[in-house]
C-alpha cells in the first residue's frame, strides 16, 4: 500500500516520527499492531521493516511512526519529506487487550516501545482506568513523547539511566519502586521495549502476580505468519509461535522472552 | 496472450507458482489475493510427522538475499491432511506437495500417501534435506543416494507427477539432473537455496542458531539461471525455474533459459501479492517480445 | 593496534589484500592511493602465454552482484615478469602472483618460474579454470585432478608460499581443503567466484558471449563465510577469506569465520581506494569489539 | 569524491542536465573524457554508471553531465535534488583529439551523444575552425542543446526519425547529405551516440576518406582499466583494448564498433 508522508519530525538525535496517509485506510488497527515497510526500491535492503503503529484514526485512514534510525533502512525512511511516498503492508499481528475488569494498568515503555501506547493510554485512561506510564531512555533528550502522555491523563513518570531526569535508573528500578508505593497492586502491565527489558518487566509482574502483556522485537521476514523465521519459544513446550501473527503482543507466561 | 502451462501433467493456468516453504499451506495469502489467480503453490516441506524446526535465530538478511535455518518446521502429514486440504479442495489453483523424509523409508512412505491424496496436483520432492542415516549430508548431494530415493518414490508414486527438487550444492547439476529424470522424475525444480551463513561479530558466532542456512532472493538467480541453463540441456522433462525471481523479466529470463514454469520465493515476504502482479504483467511483456505464448519461448536462448 | 599478518611466511601490514583479476598488476590502483598502505595483492591470473580472453559482453551487473566472463586475459609469464616486475619490487607491499595452466604441465612450468621470480612473495593457484584435456571440467572440481595439479606445482615451489584458490562449485569445499592440505599448499583462497549466467531476453540469448561466467560480489558472501567457515574447521593452514568484502564489519565477518585475512575483489570497481580505507577504519571496529589484534579474532565464532 | 548538485534541469521527456560541484576540482578535463558515478549507498545497484562530461570548467571545478534515463541507475540519479551529494570518480579515458592543421569539422551527435560536444565546440569555433553539428534524435521534443550549440557559433544541423524538425531521418543520412554538399570534405568527423550510430558514420567517413573519432558505451565495471570487462576488439587483429582506458575515443579505423 502506498502511502504519502504528511509530515516527518525529528524527536530527538536519531528518533524521529513519520505521519503518514495511506491510498486506501488500512481497516482497524489494534494499539501493539505494527506494519511491514519497505525502505527503498532497490533488492538492498531487501526485506520490509516491522514497525509499530503509533498514533493512528481508527480506520487506518491516517498512522504515525516513531522510528529509531537503527541501520540502513530505518536511515533511508529518515531522509524522506513531506509528499514523498512510502510502502507499507499491514497492520499485522495482535495487539494489546486489556480486559474491561482491569482498573489500575502500568504501563512500562523504552525507546521507540513508547509507540504503541500513543493512542492506547488516552483509550484506557477514557474508559476511567487508572493508568501509570513508565518512560524509559538512557538519558534526559531521548525522553520520547513525554508531553503527548501527560495530556493523555496518565500518571507519568519517568527514568533515566543517566539520572539526567527522573527515576536516576532503568525503567525496570523505577517499575519495582512504583510497585511498592502503590498500596494496590495494579491489574496489569503492559510493556514494549528491548528483549532485556522485556524480560525484566516480566520477571518483576510475574514476581508479584501481576498479569502482564509484553511486545517483542524478533526478526521478520515477512511480518504474517509466510516464512516462520520470527518464531519465540512456547514456556514449557517444544513447540514455537509466530511473533507476528501470534504476536507481536504476548502474555509474559506464555512465551520464553 | 496464452498462459497454460501444461507441467508434467500438472495443468497451471500461468507459469508462474508459490515456492515451497514460503507460501505456507496457501491460506496465508488468501488475505492478500484470490489464489485462484496463480498457476499453483508449492505447500511448506512437508514430513510424516509434524517437525517444530529449528531454535531462533532462524533468519538473516544479507545483500539482496537472505539466509533461513527454520529446520522444516511442518505440521506433519496427518494434521495437513485433514485440518490444509479440505481448504484447498475449494480453491481453483494447483497444489503441490512438497515433501521430506529423515530416511529412505520416510519419503517413501510419505510419497505414497501423497499419492493418494485427493486434492493434491503433483508431488515435489526436496532432496536438499539431512540424510540422518548418513551422518546428516544432504540426500541430493550424493548421487547414489539420489537415484535410490528418486527410484523408492517412484515405485510408489502412481497417480500423480513426481518433481524433485534439486539441491544447488553440487559441482555437476546436469548429473544430478540426468539422475532424476533416469530414476523416473517427471519433472525437476531447480534450484533450492544455496548453503551460507553470516556471523554476528559483536557476540563473535554464527547469528543463525542452526549455524547455516539456505540463501534465497536475488542474490542467488544468477545460479539458478544458469543450473536451469544446464539441466535444460541434460534433460527433457520440464523444469521448475526457481531463485530470486522478482519481476516478469526475470520470469522470462528463466524461461527462456530451459523453465517451463517458475516458483517466487524469498519475494512473497516482500510483495505478498507478487505473483498475482507478475500474472498481470507476464502477457503485457510476453507481447513486447513478440511472443504469443509461454510455451513458445521455453529454452529458446539456447538457440535453434 | 596490530594488523599485521604473518600469512604462511608472507608478511602482510595489514590483513587486506586486493583479489586476483580485480587488481590488474598493482600499477593501475597506483593512481588512487599508495600501493604500500596495503596489505598487499594477487596478480590477474598469469599463464606462461599472453592471452587475449573472451570476446564481449564479458560482464554484467546482477542483484548486489555482477557476472564476469574476462576469460582469464592477462600479459603473460614473460611480459609481467620483465614490464611489470620492476615497477612492483619497488613497492613495498606483498605481491602474490596468481596463476593458471591449462594443461598441467603448463600449471608446473609456470609455478616453477614464479617461484624463481625475485620480488613475488607468493603464489596463489587458480585451479577454477577449465582443464583441456579432460573437456573443460574445471581442474578444481575433481578432488583426484586437484590432488595431483597441487601437488606437481608444490614439488617444484621451493622457495615461496604456495596457497591454492579454491572453486566454490563444489559439494564439499572441505573435502578440497583438506586435499589441498594434503598435498602440500601452505594457504588457502577461499573462494573464486560462483558460477552463474544471465539472459538478454530482447536478443533471446545469454548475456555473455561465453553463455556462463563467474559470479562475484557481496551477493555471493554468505556462501563465501560459510565455505571459510567448513574449511578453518578442516585444515590447520591459513585462509584467505574472499567474497563480497565491502565493508570492515565483512572484514571481521570472515576473520572470525576463520580467514587469516581477507581479499577484496569486486569492490574495487566501486570503490577504488577500498582497501585502504578499510585498513583505516579496521582499528577502530577492533577496539570496539575489545581485540587488540587481528590475529586473536582468527576463527572466534568456532567458540573456545 | 563528493559532489553537490548545484542545479538538475530536466530537458526532454526522460532527458535531464545535471551541474556539479566536486568537493576538490577533478583537475583538467578532455571533451569526451567520463565520470563514473554512484547511484546510491545500496549494493544494488552495484557498479557505478559511466557518464560523459558535457560541460565543465578547465580544472575540473564543476562539471555537468547530460543523462538519459536507461534504468535504475539514471533513474535514481534523476530525483536527485539541489543540494544533494553525488559521488564520482574521474575523469577517465582519453577525449577526442583535434590536430591543429584540421580546419572542418563535422561533429555528428545522437541523443546524450551530444554530451563530450558541448565544450569541444565553442573550443573549435574558437580556434577558428568551420565546426558543423549534426544532431540526431528521434523527434523534435528530444533534440537536445540546440541552443548551446546555436551560441556557440557552429552550423547547425538537426536530423528527427520521424521528421518533426530539421532532415527527416537518421543523422547519418543527414550527414551523407552534408557531406555532398560540402566542397572539400571536412579534414575530420567526430561523433558520438549509440553503437548503430558509431557504425554508420564510421563507414560513411571511411568510404569518404575522411579521419573520423567514435566514442563507444561499451558495459563498464570499473572505468579505470582494472575489470577488463569493456573492451573492444583492435581491428585486424587478434587482440583487445580497454575502452575505458584506451578510450573511449578511438579512432574508428583502430577498433571493430
Ligand atoms: C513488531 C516490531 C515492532 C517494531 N516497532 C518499531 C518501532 O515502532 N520503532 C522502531 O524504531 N523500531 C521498531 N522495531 C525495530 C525495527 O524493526 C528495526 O530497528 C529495524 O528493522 C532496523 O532496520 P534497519 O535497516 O534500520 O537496521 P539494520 O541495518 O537492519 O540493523 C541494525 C540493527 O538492528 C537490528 N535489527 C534488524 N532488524 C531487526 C528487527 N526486525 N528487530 C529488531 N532488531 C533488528 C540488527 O540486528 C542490527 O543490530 C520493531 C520491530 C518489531 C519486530
Ligand atoms: C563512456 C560512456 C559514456 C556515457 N555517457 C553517457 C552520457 O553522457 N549520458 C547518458 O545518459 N548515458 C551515457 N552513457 C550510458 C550510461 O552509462 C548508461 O545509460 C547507464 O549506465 C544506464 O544505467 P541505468 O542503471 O540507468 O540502466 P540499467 O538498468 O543498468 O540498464 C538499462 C539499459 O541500459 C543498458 N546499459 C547498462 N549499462 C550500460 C552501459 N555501461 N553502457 C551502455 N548501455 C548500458 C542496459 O543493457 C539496459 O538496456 C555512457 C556510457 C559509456 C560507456
Ligand atoms: C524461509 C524459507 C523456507 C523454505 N522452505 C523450504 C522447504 O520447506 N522446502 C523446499 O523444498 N524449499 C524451501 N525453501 C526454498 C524455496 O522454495 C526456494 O527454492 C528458494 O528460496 C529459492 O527461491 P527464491 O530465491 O525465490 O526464494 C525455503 C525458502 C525460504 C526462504
Ligand atoms: C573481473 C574479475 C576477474 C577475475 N579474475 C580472476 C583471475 O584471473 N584469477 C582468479 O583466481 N580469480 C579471479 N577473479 C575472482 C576474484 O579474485 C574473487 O575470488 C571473486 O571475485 C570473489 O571476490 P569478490 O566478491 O570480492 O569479488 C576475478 C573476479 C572478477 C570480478
Ligand atoms: S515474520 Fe514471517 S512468519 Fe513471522
Ligand atoms: S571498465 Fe573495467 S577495464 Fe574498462
Amino acid at each position: 500500500m502506498q502511502c504519502t508522508v504528511t509530515s516527518i519530525q525529528s524527536l530527538a538525535a536519531g528518533f524521529f516520527h513519520l505521519s503518514l496517509t495511506p491510498e486506501k485506510p488500512l481497516g482497524p488497527i489494534t494499539p501493539g499492531q505494527f506494519v511491514m515497510i519497505r525502505c527503498g526500491e532497490s533488492t538492498d535492503p531487501l526485506l520490509r521493516r516491522p514497525m509499530s503503529v503509533a498514533d493512528f484514526e481508527a480506520d487506518g485512514s491516517r498512522l504515525g511512526l516513531l522510528v529509531q534510525i537503527a541501520g540502513r533502512g530505518t536511515g533511508t525512511i529518515s531522509r524522506l519529506d513531506k509528499g514523498d511516498q512510502l510502502d507499507l503492508i499491514g497492520p499485522f499481528g495482535q495487539g494489546y487487550s486489556v480486559p474491561p475488569e482491569a482498573r489500575t494498568i502500568v504501563i512500562v515503555a523504552g525507546g521507540t516501545g513508547v509507540a504503541p501506547f500513543m493512542t492506547l493510554t488516552p483509550t484506557l485512561v477514557s474508559q476511567g482506568k487508572d493508568v501509570h506510564v513508565l518512560l524509559g531512555a538512557r538519558t534526559k533528550e531521548l525522553l520520547l513523547m513525554e508531553e503527548w502522555f501527560l495530556h493523555a491523563g496518565a500518571s507519568l513518570h519517568v527514568a533515566t539511566d543517566d539520572g539526567s531526569k527522573g527515576f536516576d535508573g532503568l525503567v525496570t528500578a523505577l517499575m519495582m519502586e512504583r510497585l511498592d508505593h502503590m498500596e494496590e497492586p495494579p491489574d496489569m502491565a503492559l510493556a514494549c521495549g528491548p528483549a532485556g527489558m522485556m524480560r525484566a518487566v516480566a520477571a518483576l509482574a510475574e514476581h508479584n502476580n501481576i498479569p502482564c502483556q509484553v511486545s517483542l522485537e524478533n526478526s521478520m521476514a515477512c511480518g504474517f505468519g509466510a516464512c516462520l523465521g520470527c518464531v519465540a519459544h512456547v514456556r514449557g513446550e517444544k513447540r514455537y509461535v509466530t511473533v507476528c501473527r501470534k504476536g507481536p503482543v504476548f502474555d509474559s507466561r506464555e512465551v520464553l522472552i | 496472450m496464452d498462459l497454460n502451462v501444461d507441467f508434467a501433467g500438472i495443468k497451471l493456468k500461468n507459469p508462474l507458482v508459490g515456492a515451497s516453504g514460503t507460501f505456507g499451506y496457501g491460506l496465508t495469502y488468501e488475505k492478500f489475493f484470490d489464489l485462484s489467480l496463480i498457476g499453483g503453490f508449492c505447500t511448506k516441506g512437508l514430513s510424516m510427522k509434524p517437525r517444530e524446526g529449528n531454535p531462533t535465530p532462524r533468519i538473516c538478511e544479507t545483500p539482496s538475499g537472505m539466509l533461513n535455518a527454520i529446520g522444516l518446521q511442518n505440521v506433519g502429514y496427518e494434521k495437513f491432511a485433514t485440518k490444509k486440504m479440505p481448504k484447498l479442495r475449494k480453491i481453483s489453483t494447483a497444489v503441490i506437495a512438497n515433501f521430506f523424509g529423515e530416511t529412505m523409508e520416510e519419503y517413501i512412505e510419505l510419497a505414497a500417501k501423497l499419492d493418494a491424496l485427493e486434492g493434491i496436483h503433483g508431488l515435489e520432492m526436496n532432496i536438499s534435506c539431512p540424510n540422518v542415516e548418513k551422518g546428516g549430508a544432504a540426500f541430493g548431494t550424493d548421487i547414489r543416494v539420489t537415484e535410490a530415493v528418486v527410484k523408492g518414490c517412484r515405485a510408489v508414486v502412481k497417480n500423480k507427477p513426481l518433481i524433485v527438487k534439486l539441491s544447488p550444492n553440487v559441482a555437476d547439476i546436469a548429473e544430478f539432473a540426468r539422475a532424476c529424470e533416469g530414476s523416473g522424475a517427471d519433472g525437476l525444480s531447480v534450484i533450492n537455496t544455496l548453503v551460507g551463513m553470516a556471523i554476528d561479530i559483536k557476540n563473535r558466532k554464527p547469528i543463525l542458531a542452526n549455524v547455516t542456512g539456505g540463501l534465497s532472493g536475488p542474490a542467488i538467480r544468477p545460479v539458478a539461471v544458469r543450473m536451469v541453463w544446464q539441466c535444460y540441456k541434460a534433460v527433457k522433462i520440464p523444469i521448475f525455474g526457481i531463485g530470486g525471481v522478482a519481476s516478469a523479466k526475470d520470469v522470462v529470463e528463466f524461461i527462456m533459459a530451459g523453465a517451463s514454469a517458475v516458483q517466487v520465493g524469498t519475494m512473497n515476504f516482500v510483495s505478498p501479492d507478487i505473483i498475482p502482479q507478475l500474472a498481470e504483467e507476464l502477457p503485457e511483456l510476453l507481447v513486447r517480445l513478440g511472443a504469443a505464448s509461454v510455451s513458445e519461448l521455453v529454452g529458446v536462448a539456447h538457440g535453434g
